[in-house]
């Protein structure tokens, strides 16, 4: 069902232009300003570009499982940033135990690939455990019901995770095949790391998109999100669609949780709380329930951010323009909410009424 | 005020900078850093945001080799482990107690025996102190009632801590001034890691001491 | 033993009682159709047969098996398919793709292609079609989709919920055509229609629902010449 | 429903005895049951870790004995021992397991003293088979208590739980009643001896019968009560009613008097949530809108009352402004903070709109801790040195004094919630949250009307942040966190969304209790998780509800299997 709200001239939405203009003249200025002072160096911004394109990646991995829940159950996965953290949590514990039985100095690639498998599994167990035990007696509820399920869940799960293992930082041990850089040409060089998230990233993507396009599974997913009635007229499990939906995002965030600490390798049980938020906005801003779109909003948003503060700011004299970057994140999610309500890429599937 | 004193000394500051608690990424700060080609970063922040910008300090073009030197927020056996090689030669300022102190190995026999190991972080010895010296000044001035309540002057117990001379604690000789400060200036020192506390040992040795 | 039966089944949404003991029979080859106005309970039956509903009372049976213990999904197994009212074709998927979404109880990749085949040589325009988003199709074409997808399953029963609902006339023609024909190759229908005088002219027997009973039941031919029926729902004064 | 077996079914109860296992598993391993052992209820023989436990057990055997077709019977309680005693043998491996091999590396609370408290202190082998035994013993009751007719089963949960409540609260009950000689004294039997905490065996006996029997016996008679009240003249009731007022006027006077400091500081903390959740009430409760950032505007409220009173001289600005001046204008800045954030939200819907107004408040957090700001709020060194307030020439600087203003606040709040709820506007709020569209439809002014909520919920917050401000004396931007927000949603969601005494009800449960509790301080959000996750499951209306969202949730229950089935 289309609605089409009336555009009428009135002071809030002149309001919203006055305040937007504001912002973007504030963002060209700046970035005149920072460019025309040039005080970094073309290599320092494609460091930075290339740093905020493998932070995208991982954005646009544990957005996606936002976008896949939200495309078929239409509820905010509040506790989606807790299986992110559950998977790199449980990869660590893999990895240090490798680490010290020496096997992952023998066989390095061996040892990545049962951490990836490690942790997608305990994130994808967690969705499972999750969607059965908590989202599942609540379909058909007011949908404030399972969105605040969804925040306790949150929680329950961090401070569990935090009661369990403890509070300290734990990093994931330094794994020698993946340090190091690639020289590109001149100055320019990229990190090995930085390659294999991207390289990743874009791979379990692709597969994504194959998987939705092409399988029984995915073809069905995508009918459950439009029609969950006519869906089980056809025969489709919807119970099952959506666990194996639940299972595809979680593993994607368990993926995304071993990259993640392999570019940063700490580990703590409330470190799925920012990156969460991010993938959310990334998902967002793409257009949430369009698996494109969060990966398009993911890689902007994670460039953005690496780049933003220190382009828009920088020039302006803002003295630690960096602290000010969730403040641009977040500013710009509610700018594209309100100039386009739909994300970048627009709400694939038929919004749905509140 | 760590910039101030190093300016007065002679030093150039030539970027200051802030992060947030919870932040991962350091790259963009630390670029810009690198802009003003420093010779030492020093970041007197906790972990594991300090974690990762002493190891992301490596991967930033032009702090490839910088002097790395954080304070005693970091100065935890967790932190070296954590941050990996980058952390090898790092210095770090920390609470400094003389090892060879026949009351401060009796504190540490008594650690290990009660929680085994040794203190993982730097304050130890200074919460020890601490908490002696309250308990004393309780005990001096704690006045019981005749119903049994315990009576504890707070102004009382101030007057005690401010007064107190020739303490002698694990961190020194100890006596507080007017405004209730009790360290001793002994009790500091810079601690320099290695690749040995990279692969968990704990406390480092001590590369500058008073 | 009936091919379909229901016995005395209540049905309820929350707290309003729809179906208020409805019993039916459908053998084996008929078509047999349910009219009724607004709010009779026609489609609340529907629901319940394909499980969508579950009865508070009474019972649906396939060849005499009590089909209260299946999900709607597995009733579809049982030999079950409907089109559902206003169609639900999956708008974002391809039309190919809704056929195989009518398929997905089968297991056997040749099966779903003949049953493929047979829909579209039931509804050519629809192959014409075939790799265009179900959304883009017309309302006619739409209905032709949702009826080739229900007969993908293979059903020995097929349900239709109002499929003449916003179609022109010569379209509802087309549908009524096919559903005859559907008929005629052994698939029995139920038949759930507002156009009481199109559906008793291709069904072999009717029941009339009135808020949510059964108030009347006979052939269709009787049930046409009936002055209650025909005052009521034909439209004759 | 669909199947009913008439066997005993086994495999359900061995299902139900697992997971009952598992619960306690996790319950161990986060460390819960050694940190609140620490914490008696009944002194040197029932600690709070193991009520914990003991609980879980008891409910693992009702529920077996519930799902038994005829748990009522015998094979009711059959069921509900072999459940708890399946529950324990799973606790009796990990304990096992504990004792074995040294976990501590991964699992942090898998400590040699979890293994002390789950056997008795007799060791591995004795104290497992005791351990199962207690397990067996305490499914049989809850076996017994499924048989109980309804009547007597409240009552003994009420006992229960009251024994629970005083026993955990008897330091602060001791300390309060000790300025009343008389009442202390009769009472001393009643506690442990000494330093020991929680109730005497006898004292939880007491207590207990005289609890559930005055349960059984109001319930048998409150009808008549009722009914005599009724029957009185309306003048005598009015006057019995404003009698209770009267009462309960002078109780809230003299209550600081009674509890002392401490107490008065945990009741001021809890009337600043209360007085937070009031607002909130109204954004979410009354009108539907979803505000996960909601201590943005607290913050505004305390950081203008620093920013304009504050002496310190380190900031840009010191105005020095008296509070009562400063005050105002705080609450008129959080409104109109209120009304900014709520013009772009203005058509985003549930979803949307939380994850907008989580970002609003980081937004307002980052700001405030950053260096650019850094000059005129503090940065990460917050405003020291806001001076407390006086009035009539009394200064406020103390729990006591402050206890007033807060409750002077509060009872405003309240006052307007409720006249608001009453309103044309709150009409127009409640149809807002049944359904916007409609609302529209009917002529309502949705941009008039959502504003209107976001800035009385902003006022009431700013209003609440302002008192902080004195109340500390300072102010940092750590005390303005996003778990500020999820504590004021998390209280209004327990005790009932919409429903104004559900707000206090949920402000002593989750603000006040754990203040009284510092045991819980660890394990407070997950607790808070945990009891969302719950409450949305069996109780989505909350505890106090406001009776036609009660009505519309259990609507939406009542349609839910068949659109579950959907």
């Amino acid at each position: 069902m289309q609605s089409y709200r009336i555009r009428r001239i009135n002071w809030t939405d002149l309001f919203m232009w006055v305040v937007g203009a504001a912002l973007l003249a504030l963002i060209v200025g700046g970035t005149y300003l920072t460019l025309q002072q040039g005080k970094f160096t073309a290599v320092q911004w494609f460091d930075l570009a290339v740093f905020g394109l493998a932070q995208g990646s991982v954005y646009a991995l544990i957005a996606l499982g936002y976008t896949l829940v939200y495309g078929i159950l239409r509820m905010i996965n509040f506790a989606h940033s807790e299986i992110f953290m559950s998977g790199a949590f449980i990869g660590y514990f893999a990895a240090t135990g490798m680490q010290r039985a020496g096997f992952m100095q023998e066989n390095p690639l061996l040892g990545i690939i049962i951490i990836f498998l490690t942790a997608m599994t305990t994130s994808a167990v967690l969705a499972i455990l999750l969607e059965r035990i908590a989202y599942r007696p609540l379909r058909g509820a007011p949908r404030l019901v399972p969105l605040i399920t969804a925040i306790g869940a949150s929680f329950f799960l961090q401070y569990t995770f935090r009661g369990l293992f403890g509070t300290q930082n734990r990093a994931y041990p330094e794994i020698d095949v993946i340090k190091g850089t690639v020289p590109l040409f001149g100055d320019f060089q990229i990190q090995k790391i930085q390659i294999i998230v991207i390289a990743a990233a874009a791979m379990m993507m692709a597969f994504l998109v194959l998987f939705v396009q092409y399988t029984k599974t995915g073809k069905a997913m995508r009918a459950v999100s439009e029609d969950k009635s006519v869906a089980a007229l056809m025969g489709i499990d919807v119970d099952a669609i959506i666990v194996r939906t639940f299972i595809l995002g979680a593993s994607l965030a368990g993926a995304a949780g071993v990259l993640y600490c392999f570019m940063f390798r700490i580990v703590t049980f409330y470190m799925g709380f920012i990156p969460g938020i991010k993938a959310f906005t990334a998902a967002v801003l793409g257009g949430i329930g369009n698996p494109a779109g969060a990966m398009l909003g993911g890689l902007f948003l994670g460039i953005f951010e690496s780049l933003g503060p220190t382009l828009f700011l920088d020039g302006l004299g803002v003295p630690a323009p960096y602290q000010l970057k969730d403040v641009i994140a977040f500013t710009m999610l509610v700018m594209v909410l309100i100039f386009r309500p739909t994300g970048i890429l627009g709400e694939r599937l038929s919004r749905a009424k509140a | 005020m760590f910039a101030e004193v190093f300016a007065e000394l002679g030093g150039e500051v030539t970027a200051r900078e802030a992060v947030n608690v919870g932040d991962t990424d350091m790259k963009p700060v630390l670029t810009s850093i690198a802009t003003g080609a420093p010779e030492i970063i020093y970041f007197p922040i906790f972990e594991p945001e300090g974690n990762l910008i002493a190891a992301q300090s490596r991967e930033v073009a032009g702090l490839e080799t910088v002097i790395l030197m954080g304070a005693d927020g970091l100065f935890a056996d967790t932190f070296p482990e954590a941050t990996g090689s980058a952390a090898v030669g790092m210095y770090l300022s920390g609470p400094y107690v003389d090892v060879n102190d026949a009351d401060y190995k009796a504190f540490l026999d008594k650690w290990a025996d009660q929680i085994g190991g040794v203190p993982p972080s730097g304050f130890h010895a200074h919460a020890f102190d601490a908490t002696n010296m309250l308990l004393n000044g309780i005990e001096a001035v704690a006045v019981v009632d005749a119903d049994g309540t315990v009576h504890i002057g707070r102004q009382a117990l101030r007057d005690y801590l401010y007064g107190l001379k020739d303490y002698n604690g694990l961190t020194g000789n100890l006596t507080c001034n007017e405004n209730g400060d009790c360290a001793t200036g002994e009790a500091l020192g810079v601690f320099k890691l290695s690749e040995a506390e990279v692969n968990g040992s704990w406390p480092p040795p001590v590369f500058w001491q008073p | 033993m009936s091919l379909l039966s229901i016995e005395n089944i209540h049905t309820y949404y929350g707290n309003i009682h729809a179906l208020k003991g409805i019993s039916l029979t459908i053998e084996k080859g008929e078509i047999v159709t349910l009219i009724g106005g607004n709010g009779a309970g026609k489609t609340t039956t529907l629901r319940t047969i394909s499980g969508l509903l579950k009865p508070r009372e009474g019972a649906v049976r396939l060849n005499g098996e009590d089909l209260s213990k299946y999900k709607a999904h597995e009733i579809v197994y049982k030999g079950i398919s409907m089109v559902p009212e206003g169609r639900g074709v999956f708008a974002r998927l391809t039309v190919t793709e809704n056929l195989e979404m009518g398929a997905y109880s089968l297991k056997d990749p040749k099966g779903i292609s003949s049953n493929m085949e047979r829909v579209f040589t039931l509804f050519p325009r629809l192959k014409e079609r075939r790799t265009q988003v179900a959304g883009t199709l017309s309302g006619g074409e739409q209905q032709m989709l949702a009826t080739g997808r229900a007969l993908m399953a293979n059903p020995s029963i097929l349900l239709m919920d109002e499929p003449s609902m916003g179609l022109a006339p010569v379209l509802v023609e087309l549908i009524f055509d096919t559903i005859q024909q559907i008929n005629k190759e052994g698939t029995t229908v139920l038949l759930v229609e507002q156009n009481a005088l199109m559906a008793l002219g291709i069904a072999s027997r009717g029941y009339v629902l009135q808020t949510g009973q059964i108030v009347l039941s006979d052939t269709a031919v009787n049930l046409k010449s009936n002055p209650t029926v025909q005052k009521a729902y034909l439209g004759v004064e | 429903m669909s199947t009913t077996q008439n066997t005993f079914d086994w495999r359900k109860t061995l299902q139900l005895g697992l997971i009952g296992g598992l619960v306690g598993v996790l319950i161990a391993l986060v460390g819960m049951v050694d940190e609140f052992d620490k914490r008696d209820i009944v002194a040197g023989t029932l600690s709070m870790g193991w009520t914990l436990l003991l609980l879980t057990a008891l409910i693992t055997g009702y529920f077996a004995a519930s799902m038994m077709p005829k748990g009522r019977g015998l094979p009711g309680i059959v069921s509900a021992v072999v459940a708890s005693a399946i529950f324990a043998v799973v606790m009796s491996v990990l304990a096992w397991l504990v004792d074995r091999f040294d976990l501590r590396q991964v699992l942090v609370n898998a400590s040699p003293n979890l293994v002390k408290i789950l056997t008795f202190e007799q060791g591995v082998p004795n104290g497992l088979f005791m351990l199962i035994g207690a397990g067996a013993a305490v499914g049989l009751l809850g076996g017994v208590i499924h048989i109980l007719p309804d009547r007597i089963r409240k009552a003994v949960a009420l006992g229960l739980s009251m024994v629970a409540l005083l026993g955990l609260l008897q330091e602060i009950i001791q300390v309060s009643l000790a300025g009343f000689e008389g009442v202390s004294k009769a009472l001393e039997w009643m506690f442990g001896k000494g330093t020991e905490k929680g109730l005497s065996v006898a004292g939880a006996i007491v207590v207990f019968i005289v609890v559930a029997a005055g349960n059984l016996l109001w319930n048998t008679n409150a009808p008549k009560v009722n009914a005599q009240f009724n029957k009185l003249p309306q003048k005598s009731r009015r006057s019995l009613r404003w009698l209770g007022y009267g009462i309960l006027f002078l109780v809230i006077i003299y209550l600081p008097a009674v509890l002392g400091l401490y107490l008065t500081e945990v009741v001021n903390s809890t009337g600043l949530f209360i007085l937070m959740g009031l607002g909130l009430n109204i954004v979410v409760g009354f009108a539907g809108l979803l505000d996960l950032g909601y201590v943005a505007f607290y913050a505004i409220g305390a950081y203008t009352v620093g920013v304009l009173t504050n002496f310190s001289g380190e900031l840009t600005w010191h105005f020095g402004w008296n509070f009562w001046l400063a005050l105002p204008v705080a609450v008129s800045l959080a409104v109109l903070a209120g009304v900014v954030l709520g013009v772009p939200v203005l058509n985003m819907r549930g979803d949307y709109l939380a994850i907008v107004t989580l970002g609003f408040g980081e937004i307002i957090r980052i700001l405030a801790l950053s260096d650019f700001l850094k000059p005129s709020i503090g940065g990460s060194q917050g405003i020291v040195n806001i001076p407390p307030p006086q009035f009539l020439g009394v200064l406020i600087n103390n729990p006591q004094t402050l206890y007033y203003v807060i409750v002077a606040g509060a009872i405003l709040a309240l006052f307007i919630s409720q006249r608001l709820r009453d309103s044309r506007l709150g009409r127009s709020w409640k149809a807002l949250r049944e359904d916007e569209d409609v609302a529209q439809a009917m002529g309502i002014n949705l941009v008039a009307t959502k504003l209107l909520a976001f800035a009385t919920g902003a006022a009431f917050s700013g209003l609440s942040g302002s008192i902080l401000a004195v109340k500390l004396g300072t102010i940092y931007p750590h005390s303005f966190a996003l778990l500020i927000s999820i504590n004021v949603l998390a209280l209004i969601i327990v005790g009932g969304m919409g429903s104004i005494p559900g707000v206090f009800v949920g402000g002593l449960l989750l603000a006040g209790m754990p203040e009284l509790l510092r045991e819980f301080a660890e394990y407070r959000l997950l607790i808070y998780g945990a009891l969302l996750v719950v409450m949305m499951q069996v109780r989505p209306e909350g505890f106090w509800p406001e009776a036609t969202h009660k009505r519309e949730l259990h609507e939406a229950e009542a349609v839910k299997p068949a659109e579950a089935e959907a």
